[in-house]
């Protein structure tokens, strides 16, 4: 065990119990106190002795305990490791595990001077010019903006074009009938009944239909015929017979019927 | 000028310059002597001095207002910092339809375009075409309601490259181009693909 | 030095000046050449490199960082101009150290930042560094898990004055020791090499 001005924070030397335990509390964890037991040993911490370190913090923790102060779980597990780390690297070669002791103690090395590279790289760059505390931006910037405007594009084509669909789309439709002749029904009862009355015999459908009429005229005039046929029979005035479906239509005046 | 030689800035200048750029108002000589740690506010203003001369011709100034010392943008580069950008879209085939009608009608209200057009239009559209500079208020119609009626405007002529409006094609010529012919099935279905569309979905055929 | 000639500010020169003066954010030399209406970059990277030369000897700087540009006040002048109230948050040790280490490592899981810390990193930590905008998160690591990574901000090389994270101070001393390499890394290579392992005993590694 080395001197013990060396393994204590130089405020942690009046062993007051008060500081010792805000030692502790000031230290994040089991790596960081190493880290700081290692740099009192005041050489580079490539060169650092791993058992000297191992020393100073079992003695550390002892202290610790034995001033009755609650310890974290974490400085205790690495007290138990170390402790092991130590053993092993105090009994002859032959005897050790797979990882060696001094592999062990490389990791733990390495992790510190890891950990210190950190600790420095960091107080450089808070030590840099900061914004705000070293340097300063323009307190006033008139600021940039940038104003979005749409230009709209099109094109004469387009634009007749466009009218021309409005009207095409919108224009009054007019519906030519005319060259459509129809027998309406009026004429159609006229002429039936007109018809009938000449003969007491059944006649067919179509000797009613006007005989030179166009095919549209007949088709018109055989549609009003037949509805006259019914009107007819429905007011008792003929009879309609069909001998079977699509069988010529026939029609005959009732006997007792007014013609 | 031509050219003007520049001495190494001092260090009194150098601080006013620093503290005039990142103060958030504008400051006295006074104000800037006293930040500076009680310098005199007689130095202070020779500094503010050379300083003014040194930023004359850059593309920033330091100025005096009402005694009180800021730098800001070069007046004749004040454009900078609001500047437009222009982003051309085309016209929807609503807003060229309206357009054509106000076009061919001019002036007409909204009501005569819609029963022109068989649709309602948005106020949008004729949003749109006030804003391309294509349509103008032309009074209000002196019917009841005495609806605001709307005309082109010269940029329109302009953008479609006719000399007037009587350079526009008449109903027959629209015919013998077939540009009357009805809507087909097939082209009210291109027309429905159309992407300009898209910002015609407020408006329903009635 | 004693004098320096200084020619007259060109256009673009003083275009380039007023837009960065007047801007509220760094800008790179493609944003201020479209700010500028479509120049070319290459230009305006001339102009700031002219401008950047002008300002070296100033009370106010120009510098770039991340390749965005900024004006600032000489890191010389900042004991005349450190105000009051301070304007920077203060970082506790634990902060500081995670920003060291993702700085120097990003991007970096949090599992690994608190492998080389040693303790486990309070959630409070990293948001405090996201909050200052100088860390974000840059993903995940495709290994079991996914654990989210950490990379530094253009801001935090803003803040810290540095170019660009080649500039992180030592980063390359460091990077060429090792120390920025993991634990098992450079323990297999010490294992491996180490000349001074003859010394830590005569004991050969299988």
């Amino acid at each position: 065990m080395n001197d013990q001005s060396f393994m204590f924070p130089p405020d942690a030397g009046r062993q007051d119990k008060d500081a010792l335990y805000l030692e502790l509390d000031g230290w994040e964890g089991p790596l960081d106190l190493l880290l700081d037991l290692a740099r009192r040993q005041k050489v580079d911490l490539r060169q650092i002795s791993i058992l000297a370190l191992v020393d100073q913090y079992l003695t550390y923790i002892e202290r610790a305990g034995a001033m009755k102060l609650e310890l974290a779980a974490d400085y205790l597990v690495m007290a138990a490791w170390l402790a092991y780390l130590k053993s092993a690297m105090l009994l002859p070669k032959a005897e050790q595990e797979d990882p060696s002791p001094e592999e062990l103690a490389l990791r733990l090395q390495l992790r510190l001077q890891r950990l210190g590279a950190m600790r420095e790289a960091a107080a450089r760059l808070m030590g840099r010019d900061r914004i705000g505390r070293d340097v300063f931006l323009r307190g006033a910037p008139e600021g940039l903006r940038t104003d979005r405007k749409t230009v709209w594009r099109s094109d004469i084509f387009s634009l007749i074009q466009a009218y021309g669909q409005v009207k095409a789309r919108t224009a009054p439709r007019i519906y030519h009938v005319a060259n459509r002749p129809v027998m309406t029904l009026d004429s159609a009862l006229e002429r039936v009944s007109a018809m009938l009355g000449v003969t007491l015999e059944w006649m067919e459908i179509r000797d009613f239909l006007p005989p030179h009429a166009s095919p549209e005229l007949k088709r018109s005039a055989l549609a009003s015929s037949f509805v006259a046929a019914l009107e007819l029979a429905k007011r008792g005035r003929a009879e309609i017979a069909q001998d079977s479906a699509f069988a010529p239509l026939r029609i005959r005046r009732l006997k007792d019927a007014a013609a | 000028m031509s050219e003007e030689r520049q001495e190494e800035p001092g260090t009194l200048e150098r601080a006013v310059e620093a503290t005039l750029f990142a103060a958030e108002a504008p400051m006295t000589a006074a104000a800037i002597a006293a930040h500076l740690g009680g310098l005199e506010a007689g130095d202070v203003r020779a500094a503010l001095a050379t300083l003014e001369q040194h930023y004359r011709n850059r593309g920033v100034h330091l100025v005096e207002r009402d005694q009180r010392w800021h730098f800001e943008t070069a007046p004749d580069l004040a454009h900078l910092l609001r500047r437009e950008k222009e982003q051309v879209r085309r016209l929807s085939r609503a807003a060229t339809e309206v357009l054509a009608i106000i076009a061919y009608h001019e002036p007409v209200s909204r009501a005569e375009i819609e029963s022109i057009r068989g649709v309602q239009t948005s106020a949008g559209t004729l949003d749109v075409l006030m804003e391309a500079g294509w349509i103008r208020l032309a009074g209000r119609r002196e019917v009841p309601g005495r609806p605001v009626i709307y005309a082109t405007t010269p940029e329109f002529l302009d953008h479609f490259g006719l000399s007037s409006r009587r350079d526009l094609p008449g109903i027959d010529e629209l015919r013998a181009a077939g540009l009357l012919d009805p809507v087909d099935e097939a082209l009210e279905a291109s027309m429905r693909f159309d992407p300009d569309e898209a910002d015609e979905g407020d408006e329903h055929h009635t």
